[in-house]
């Protein structure tokens, strides 16, 4: 018995670090594929991880009637995304503490992250951070109702929502292609889409103010606490998108116990990582950002495909 | 005993006609009322054992009179010192005369003892004398003031109620008359009459109790014939109106029981049950709906002495002990309330000079003391619990239920949800909202009526003593 | 001897029921008073023709006593009422009159209908007459509710009492005195009590017509 | 290399991105900079012939983004502030007030000959003065308008890439 | 045990008597009184709970006509045992807050009485008993609720809503309690148990409609959950805290009571209508609470929303026991039972904070507020534990009860039955959703009265609660923290509570383990690993600042695009921030705004006004009662041509029943 927890214990630590790099990295990768398809070679995909370093060097600003919370929410920011790296199955599924984490518990953990956020926005009393808070909390609120209902249709199958178990039986049913499965995939695709700010409901690239949703709130952060938020943010992406592609394309992940295996993992995941980042970054150059109040719909539609799969998961079983 | 007990408000009243106007007349009536409970409480503790007999047999006291001896005291009392301050304010604003106070006082003690000749009556037919007496003597009390709303009122009041009473005599004519083609002697006794009823004529005696519903129900204030309750309870002085719908009405539906015992007896349940049922929940609907839109708080609560009335009724229609036990419960209770009540009115339009509700502001804010105790008493008759009107409304719905009416009590229970719908208004209204000039009105106001309401909520907790004489009356009624 | 006390006896329920109907039928005040004092007699001399056919003392003293309150007393005291009602007529009724006599024989064929069960249960000759003395009942209500006069009002409500005074002596072998005197103080009581509140209404308020007191409503 | 042979045979399209020679001197306080340079751009007053040229820089033919610079919407996250254009009265204050928003350490490059001595508007009404007479100037791009490689020069001479 | 009984009501009635009579320290001495009382109902609880037996104890001679019945089985002891932790913290608070309010003498009796019904309700054995109880409960709440009626006019609307829907709902209950009581022919709810087995469904049915009825009333459940966001905002802090923390409760109790005990074989349909109820309740209450501008109103809303979210567990658990499945419907009542006492710990803290900001600021409304956390420190973090707590995040109660909700209605979709997997589905959307709206609610809730820039005078002269209110708050809060860290505190006392009801479903100390079901969750390790991860990158960031020679941090005016200057009213406020929640959700809340322009006389292009006013009603208020309320009133205008006056009218209603009579009766 102590030596699987030792041996989780690590397995832990590995995904922990990989998902440290494996953060800014895919950042770096989608950055770069979307300047390839524009024409233009582009920063280098370790660009991101200079831009943090420089940043760390820079000194902290606060604005003038800010409280504790502006400065704790980056931390907590990080920190959730530092314990779901450790805790889901990633590259192998005998993590820390692997059969206690749940599936909601991930959700509600991500979303410790985000409340900071929302409320620090709130502290710097600008209108800009006020209005990115607003926005992104309807968006999240839209989001988690298609999260939930595609996290339900997927544990269904399972039987139950352990995180773990859930992976496994995916490896495990051949069943990949049913209809339940498929539609859950998709609510869950675009809910993700919708969590980390990507193109379709939000332009991390854009400068205008008044078009931002997350970028506005993090308008007044500067230095090592920006480099905390960026990490964070790309390290929940990486989070999202990994277990997105753990319940797609569940080959690979460790199954057993030890070093080759933990390896095999990792190295599965970082691949599924990448040909999942890219996949986005690609869906992204090609579509234009929703007007606010047309995002409402799409995640909507979302959510009916979450409540298909979930009678398609019942009525078929 | 039952002697003094009538003797009492008699030379009272004589009293307080011959003799010119004094300021011990008032408090001499008190001092009557006081005598009447006192002897009315002894009654009643030998009621339990063996019921008292006077004047061979035409005056007796059984627990069901006996009951109805206290409600009548306790009420009597409570009008009799409200009466003291409404003398005083009159005498003092001279809008009545010396001699019209002492009538006023002469008067009341004249309703006190008719009220007590029509409880203790056995025959029905002295009942009926007693309850045309009542009438007579309180029309007068009604137009105290003169004024030309007074007189309307007391016209229409002497009219209606006589009208109602005669056609109450043509009932009691046709039981006298059934009574007669039993094989013994013809009798109005009611012991007699209920022992006979058996071989009573059905129709005759279902002729009689329909009239005889329909006769006293018109001084009970049930359905058809009520008109004159909401015009003479605005006009008549408070005490008054506080005897009058405190206890007149009740004495009036104890001699619609009485005859309801005989008319069982005779035709058996079904035939009672319907009439009071029907007249029961005329009332209740008259009553809620004129209670929703209300503009005056004096009809107000003349028309909630209606839907208690109403209530009444339809607890007589379930005919269990239960039911009765409740219904002699409420009768306390309401007329208790009713008294706290329409002396809290007397004292507010003595305060604001009219009886619109629209015009009455911010009571609790300018007189808390006095806007408190009328909130009170509203609330002990909405059946809000601490007060026994809560115990009785809740104990009639049960028996109700247990009879199987569940759906009457069903809508029992939504009357009194609209009542409260009803009522709410004019309390928020009157008692809620911003007010300036403090004062606390005088202690003769603000005693009594914080006395009454403690009564009512001890009856309402704990009713040990009263408790048995209400079950044995009970017992005496559902016969 | 039967022959002889029934026919005094229908001729005297006549008198009671037709002067009812003059009530509904004169316009003038001091026709229906007279009318009223009229009713009175006739029922004495019902309960004198009574007593002295079941050899009842008692009953033809309440007789006599019958005779002498609702024949004299009573109309006296109405009459300073009426003598103070300025037009001294009725003016118009709420319901014409034919109509209201149309109406009163409808009450008068409701009595007969309602009574038949009591009438065979007494089976006396006297008890075929007990229908008249309900439907003088039903038309001394009907007359209140039509007659817009302080005046018709009270005399209304006497002819209800005398209907059931009627009935009540037709149909039982007389009510015990003392009910029988309590009966005739309340209702002389009360005939007082309303001069009284008339009087009020002409002198301090001038109203004729009742339907103008209409100040207590809802 | 490699890369950009197999990209550009998987887009086959547009024309080859300016190969640009290595900066020769590195700004002193490149070495901080760790090879990232996020820029904000306050124009200050220009007649937008400088904008043109700094959209020019980022657009594919200059590509300044390969050698680590990028654009940024707040004061807070950039590194440097790049002043075109004379500065106006009405945006004297709102320059100064974006330098102020700026964490240590803080670079300020001017950019075009307005900003370095108000060029083309020197004694104009509405003119405060040049961009050395408000901030503490660190580089300058010269020209009217500055061509885009001088921006990149200048620009890859504080991310030393 | 009588004793601790007799304590409770001795100790209870001296409250009252204090607060009603003496004058000198007449809060500190009634609230002691109080704590006292409270104290001895959790002990009695507590013992109740710990043997597992019932308490009976009945005295025939009080209550006429129905004689007094204490019964108080596990589940109610565990009722009695909530009520009293909040009581208790409420009346600590009210020594405080009776500086700010509530000091005179009918509010401090008023509030002893409406505490001491609270804690015996629960303990009601007889028909009688639970309704003397219950009524005295809304009496004394109603008082409080029009406490504040010299100087709020909405307070009396208020209490006029609150005090008709009260009675209304207590008369439903009183038809169904009688009509079960008529059929088991004794008052006792030990009768009435035994006798429901051979009732017919239909009776049974129409006697739970209407307690279903009178009791979601109380819990807040929509059709009839009008007067809860009036009554609570008007109530002062204390008295909202106990309405939300204990009172509410009363209903579920009684829904169960009903449901469970009194009529245990309900048909499946019974138990669709409850989670459906539910389902609706949640979403309109979050989506109303995600809306509202006063602080108090969106507390009062977020009520409804919870108890939503316990029905909708109630539901599943007697749709799972009609489909023979007793492991998870034992589950789902246990999480109903988690649901609710989280509730009543985070939702009376936040109670107990608004109040905070109502005695300092003097105003509710959130856009008058702003900036009050340097103000009022602690009042600011004990509503911010209330606030993530309400929000279901990790480390704080609201999560495990979240967590719990989302297994049972898992588990409850696996059985085969259309119906509870509709029901399953529409309880996870309707959840779903309103664990978004409910995060919004509580963003803006904390956000906007506490972060960024006081926004008005009230706001910036604004001071920190007194000493016994931050005492009262701080042990809420610390409840909250200590019940999510270590759910076991809380699921083992609830577990003890069903024993009479339901099988003990969730197990383990550290680790919540569904027994039998396949499901865990370790929030103790969550928040460890959650606190170390904390510390790291903290520690990270000051290293990289020292490294670097920043030794502190630069405070900046806020960057606002270069603006000459950044003021208040600029912040977004309340109405702004859940606006684009009304504009999403337009068509549900239906919100009526008008927009009037007055234009120069002279020429149409120069304005002289423009007015906008907006107002987001309560829409079944709007839809339902009012219509309601005008067909009364023109019902009532109808009848009232019944009595004109005329005599004439009046004798001819006589003659005509007379007639009638003689007719019938030929």
């Amino acid at each position: 018995m102590k030596s699987t927890l030792l041996w989780s214990g690590i397995a832990s630590l590995a995904q922990l670090i990989w998902l440290v790099l494996a953060g800014p990295l895919a950042l770096g990768l989608m950055r770069k594929v979307r300047s390839v398809i524009e024409g233009r070679d582009g920063a280098r995909v370790t660009q991101p991880l200079r831009d943090l370093r420089k940043l760390a060097a820079r000194q902290r600003t606060r604005p003038t009637d800010a409280t504790w919370i502006f400065s704790a929410a980056p931390l907590v920011l990080v920190a959730s995304a530092l314990v779901l790296g450790a805790l889901s199955p990633l590259a192998s599924l005998h993590v820390l503490m692997s059969s206690r984490v749940d599936v909601v518990a991930v959700l509600f953990v991500l979303l410790l992250g985000s409340v900071a956020l929302l409320l620090s926005a709130l502290d710097t009393g600008t209108a800009f951070a006020g209005m990115g808070s607003s926005r992104a909390a309807m968006v999240g609120a839209m989001t988690e109702p298609a999260l939930l209902v595609a996290i339900l249709a997927m544990s269904l199958g399972a039987g139950t929502s352990n995180l773990a178990r859930l992976v496994d039986a995916g490896v495990a049913t051949s069943t990949l292609a049913g209809p339940a499965r498929i539609l859950a995939l998709v609510s869950f695709f675009i809910a993700v889409l919708a969590e980390t700010g990507r193109l379709p409901v939000d332009n991390p690239a854009t400068h205008l103010e008044l078009t931002m949703i997350h970028e506005a709130m993090i308008l007044e952060y500067a230095g090592p606490d920006l480099a905390l938020i960026t990490w964070g943010e790309s390290m929940r992406l990486v989070l999202l998108v990994g277990l997105f592609s753990n319940l797609a394309l569940p080959w690979g992940i460790a199954t057993s116990v030890g070093a080759l295996s933990l390896g095999v993992g990792l190295l599965a995941l970082t691949l599924k990582v990448a040909v999942v980042a890219i996949g986005v970054s690609l869906f992204e150059v090609t579509t234009a950002k929703l007007r606010l109040f047309r995002v409402p719909e799409l995640l909507a539609g979302a959510f009916l495909l979450g409540v298909l799969s979930v009678i398609s998961a019942v009525a078929l079983r | 005993m039952i002697y003094a007990l009538l003797a009492t408000p008699l030379v009272t009243g004589l009293v307080s006609a011959l003799v010119p106007w004094r300021r011990w007349v008032p408090l001499l009536g008190v001092a009557s009322l006081l005598g009447v409970l006192a002897v009315a409480l002894v009654l009643a503790h030998d009621a339990l054992h063996s019921p008292a007999r006077a004047l061979h047999g035409s005056l007796a006291v059984d627990p069901l009179s006996a009951l109805m001896l206290l409600v009548i005291g306790a009420v009597g009392l409570l009008a009799a010192i409200g009466g003291v301050r409404y003398l005083d304010l009159q005498l003092a604003r001279a809008q009545c005369s010396t001699r019209q106070a002492s009538l006023y006082a002469a008067l009341v003690q004249g309703f006190i003892a008719a009220m007590l000749l029509t409880v203790l009556a056995r025959n029905i037919a002295i009942m009926w004398v007693a309850v045309e007496a009542t009438t007579i003597v309180t029309t007068f009390l009604v137009g105290h003031r003169r004024t030309r709303g007074a007189i309307e009122a007391s016209w229409k009041y002497i009219i209606i109620c006589s009208v109602g009473i005669a056609l109450a005599f043509l009932g009691t004519i046709l039981l006298y008359v059934a009574s007669s083609h039993t094989g013994g002697p013809a009798s109005l006794d009611w012991a007699t009459l209920v022992r006979e009823a058996p071989q009573m004529n059905h129709a005759v005696v279902r002729l009689a109790f329909s009239l005889i519903v329909l006769g006293y129900g018109t001084k009970v204030g049930l359905a058809p014939l009520h008109s004159w309750l909401p015009d003479a309870h605005s006009q008549a002085p408070a005490p008054v109106s506080a005897l009058m719908s405190g206890v007149l009405l009740a004495v009036a539906f104890y001699a619609i029981v009485r005859c309801r015992s005989i008319a069982v007896s005779a035709l058996g349940s079904d035939f009672v049950r319907t009439t009071l049922l029907i007249s029961g929940l005329a009332t209740l609907v008259v009553a809620v709906s004129m209670l929703l839109a209300q503009r005056d708080y004096k009809r107000m609560l003349a028309y909630s002495s209606m839907e208690h009335m109403g209530l009444l009724c339809l607890g007589a229609a379930a005919g269990t002990p239960l039911a009765f036990a409740a219904v002699l419960l409420h009768m306390i209770g309401h007329g208790l309330a009713k008294g706290v009540l329409f002396l809290g009115a007397g004292e507010i339009l003595e305060l604001e000079g009219t009886s619109e509700i629209a015009q009455v502001r911010g009571l609790l804010a300018r007189r808390p003391a006095l806007g408190g105790l009328f909130a009170l008493g509203l609330a002990a008759l909405l059946g809000l619990p601490p007060f026994s009107v809560f115990a009785s409304e809740l104990g009639l719905v049960r028996s109700l239920s247990a009879a199987g009416l569940t759906w009457v009590a069903g809508l029992a229970l939504a009357a009194l949800a609209l009542v409260m719908v009803g009522m709410s208004a004019p309390a928020a209204t009157m008692l809620l909202g911003p007010g300036t000039g403090r004062a606390t009105s005088p202690r003769l106001v603000r005693a009594p009526l914080g006395a009454a309401l403690g009564v009512l909520a001890l009856v309402g907790v704990v009713a040990w003593p009263l408790s048995l004489l209400i079950h044995a009356g009970a017992t005496v009624a559902a016969q | 001897m039967k022959v002889s006390y029934v026919t005094p006896l229908d001729l005297a329920v006549v008198v009671v029921i037709v002067t009812a109907a003059l009530t509904l039928w004169r316009q003038s005040l001091v026709a229906s008073l007279r009318a009223l004092s009229l009713q009175g007699v006739g029922l004495g001399v019902v309960a004198m023709v009574l007593g002295a056919h079941r050899r009842d003392p008692v009953l033809v003293f309440v007789g006599v006593l019958v005779l002498l309150i609702k024949g004299a007393a009573i109309p006296r005291l109405i009459s300073r009422v009426v003598a103070r009602d300025h037009p001294g007529r009725e003016g118009s009724p709420l319901i014409n009159i034919p109509a209201s006599l149309v109406g009163a024989g409808l009450l008068t064929l409701l009595a007969f209908g309602a009574t038949r069960g009591l009438v065979a249960l007494i089976a006396t000759p006297a008890a075929r007459l007990i229908p008249f003395g309900v439907a003088t009942t039903l038309i001394g209500f009907f007359a209140m509710v039509v007659r817009r006069r302080a005046v018709s009002q009270i005399v209304g409500l006497l002819t209800i009492d005398n209907g059931i005074a009627l009935t009540a002596f037709l149909a039982t072998s007389g009510v015990p005195l003392v009910v029988e005197l309590g009966v005739s103080l309340d209702v002389l009581l009360a005939v007082a009590v309303l001069r009284v509140l008339a009087g009020h209404l002409h002198r301090q308020f001038n109203i004729q017509d009742l339907d103008q007191l209409r100040d207590l409503h809802d | 290399m490699t890369f950009r042979i197999a990209v550009r045979a998987l887009t086959r399209r547009s024309r080859d991105a300016e190969i640009l020679a290595a900066p020769t001197t590195l700004h002193p306080s490149a070495a901080r900079l760790h090879g990232s340079l996020q820029v904000r751009h306050v124009d200050a007053g220009s007649c937008n012939g400088c904008e043109l040229e700094l959209t020019s820089c980022f657009s594919p033919v200059y590509d300044v983004e390969r050698f680590g610079a990028r654009l940024v919407a707040s004061p807070r996250h950039a590194d440097a502030i790049i002043v075109s254009g004379p500065v106006t009265h009405n945006l004297h204050e709102p320059l100064r007030k974006t330098y102020d928003a700026m964490g240590e350490p803080r670079l300020v490059i001017s950019l075009g000959d307005c900003a370095h001595d108000c060029g083309e508007f020197r004694g104009a009404y509405g003119v405060a003065g040049s961009v050395d007479d408000v901030l503490a100037v660190d580089a300058h791009v010269p020209g009217c308008p500055p061509h885009p490689t001088d921006i990149v020069r200048v620009l890859r001479s504080f991310t030393g890439q | 045990m009588t004793r601790l009984l007799a304590l409770t009501v001795v100790a209870g009635l001296a409250a009252i008597a204090w607060g009603a009579l003496s004058s000198r320290a007449r809060v500190p001495l009634s609230a002691l009184a109080l704590v006292v009382s409270s104290a001895g109902a959790a002990t009695l609880a507590v013992r109740v709970l710990a043997t597992g037996t019932n308490f009976a104890w009945s005295q025939t001679n009080v209550l006429p006509l129905g004689g007094l019945d204490v019964r108080l089985t596990p589940l109610g002891a565990l009722f009695v045992l909530v009520s009293a932790v909040v009581a208790i913290a409420s009346s600590v608070y009210w020594t405080g807050y009776a500086r700010h309010a509530m000091a005179g003498r009918s509010a401090s009796a008023s509030f002893a009485l409406f505490t001491l019904s609270l804690l015996v309700v629960p303990m009601a054995g007889n028909v009688t008993t639970f309704l003397f109880a219950w009524e005295l409960m809304a009496l004394s709440s109603l008082i409080l609720v029009a406490h504040d009626h010299a100087r709020r006019p909405e307070s009396i609307s208020a209490a006029r809503w609150y005090a008709v829907m009260t009675q209304g709902g207590a008369g439903a209950i009183t038809l169904a309690l009688v009509g079960l009581a008529a059929h088991a022919h004794s008052t006792r709810f030990s009768a009435i148990a035994t006798a429901s087995t051979h009732l017919s469904g239909a009776v049974a049915s129409t006697f739970f409609l209407f307690a279903l009825a009178g009791f979601a009333s109380k819990a807040g459940v929509v059709p009839l959950h009008v007067w809860l966001p009036k009554a609570h905002a008007e109530a002062p802090g204390p008295v909202s805290a106990l309405m939300s923390g204990a009172m509410v409760n009363l209903g579920v109790y009684g829904i169960i009571l009903v449901g469970r005990t009194l009529l245990p074989q309900g048909p499946q349909w019974w138990w669709l209508v409850v989670s459906l109820l539910g389902g609706t309740t949640a979403a309109v209450g979050a989506l109303y609470a995600a809306t509202s501008r006063d602080l108090k109103r969106l507390l009062a809303y977020s009520t409804s929303d919870n108890m939503g979210l316990v029905l909708l567990a109630l539901g599943a658990s007697g749709l799972s026991l009609s489909t023979q499945h007793p492991r998870v419907a034992s589950l789902a009542l246990a999480t109903a039972m988690v649901l609710l006492v989280n509730h009543s710990l985070f939702k009376s803290t936040l109670f107990l904070g608004a109040g905070a900001v109502h005695a300092a600021t003097g105003s509710r409304n959130m856009d008058e507020l702003g900036g009050l956390s340097r103000l009022m420190p602690l009042t600011s973090v004990t509503f911010l534990v209330g606030a993530l707590a309400v929000s279901a995040i990790p480390p704080l109660n609201g999560f495990t009860g979240e967590w719990l909700l989302f297994q049972s209605l898992l588990h409850s979709l696996a059985s085969h039955d259309v119906a509870s997997v509709v029901a399953g589905t529409l309880a996870v959307a309707a959840m779903a959703l309103t664990g978004g709206l409910t995060i919004i609610a509580f963003v803006k809730a904390f956000g906007i009265t506490f972060l960024g820039r006081g926004r008005t005078e009230r706001a910036l002269g604004a001071h920190e609660a007194t000493f016994s209110m931050r005492v009262a708050q701080g042990a809420l809060a610390l409840a909250c923290v200590a019940t999510g860290v270590v759910p076991y505190l809380l699921v083992g006392v609830v577990a003890r509570g069903l024993a009479g009801v339901a099988s003990p479903s969730i197990s383990g100390w550290a680790t919540l383990r569904l027994s039998s079901l396949s499901g865990a969750l370790t929030p103790l390790f969550l928040s460890g690993a959650l606190l170390g991860a904390l510390a790291l990158v903290a520690g990270w960031r000051t290293l990289v600042q020292r490294r670097h020679g920043f030794a502190n941090v630069a405070t900046l005016e806020a960057w606002g695009s270069g603006r000459h200057h950044q003021s208040p009213q600029m912040q977004y406020t309340a109405t702004s921030y859940g606006e684009p929640i009304l504009r999403v959700f337009d068509d549900v809340l239906r919100p009526d705004r008008d927009l009037d322009v007055s234009h120069v006389v002279e020429s149409r292009y120069y304005l002289e006004r423009i007015r906008y006013r907006a107002s987001n009603e309560d829409v079944i208020e709007r839809f339902l009662y009012r219509p309601a309320l005008a067909l009364l009133r023109a019902w009532a205008r109808r009848v009232r041509v019944l009595a004109n006056g005329s005599v004439h009218r009046y004798l001819a209603y006589g003659l005509a029943a007379l007639v009638v009579i003689l007719v019938i009766l030929k």
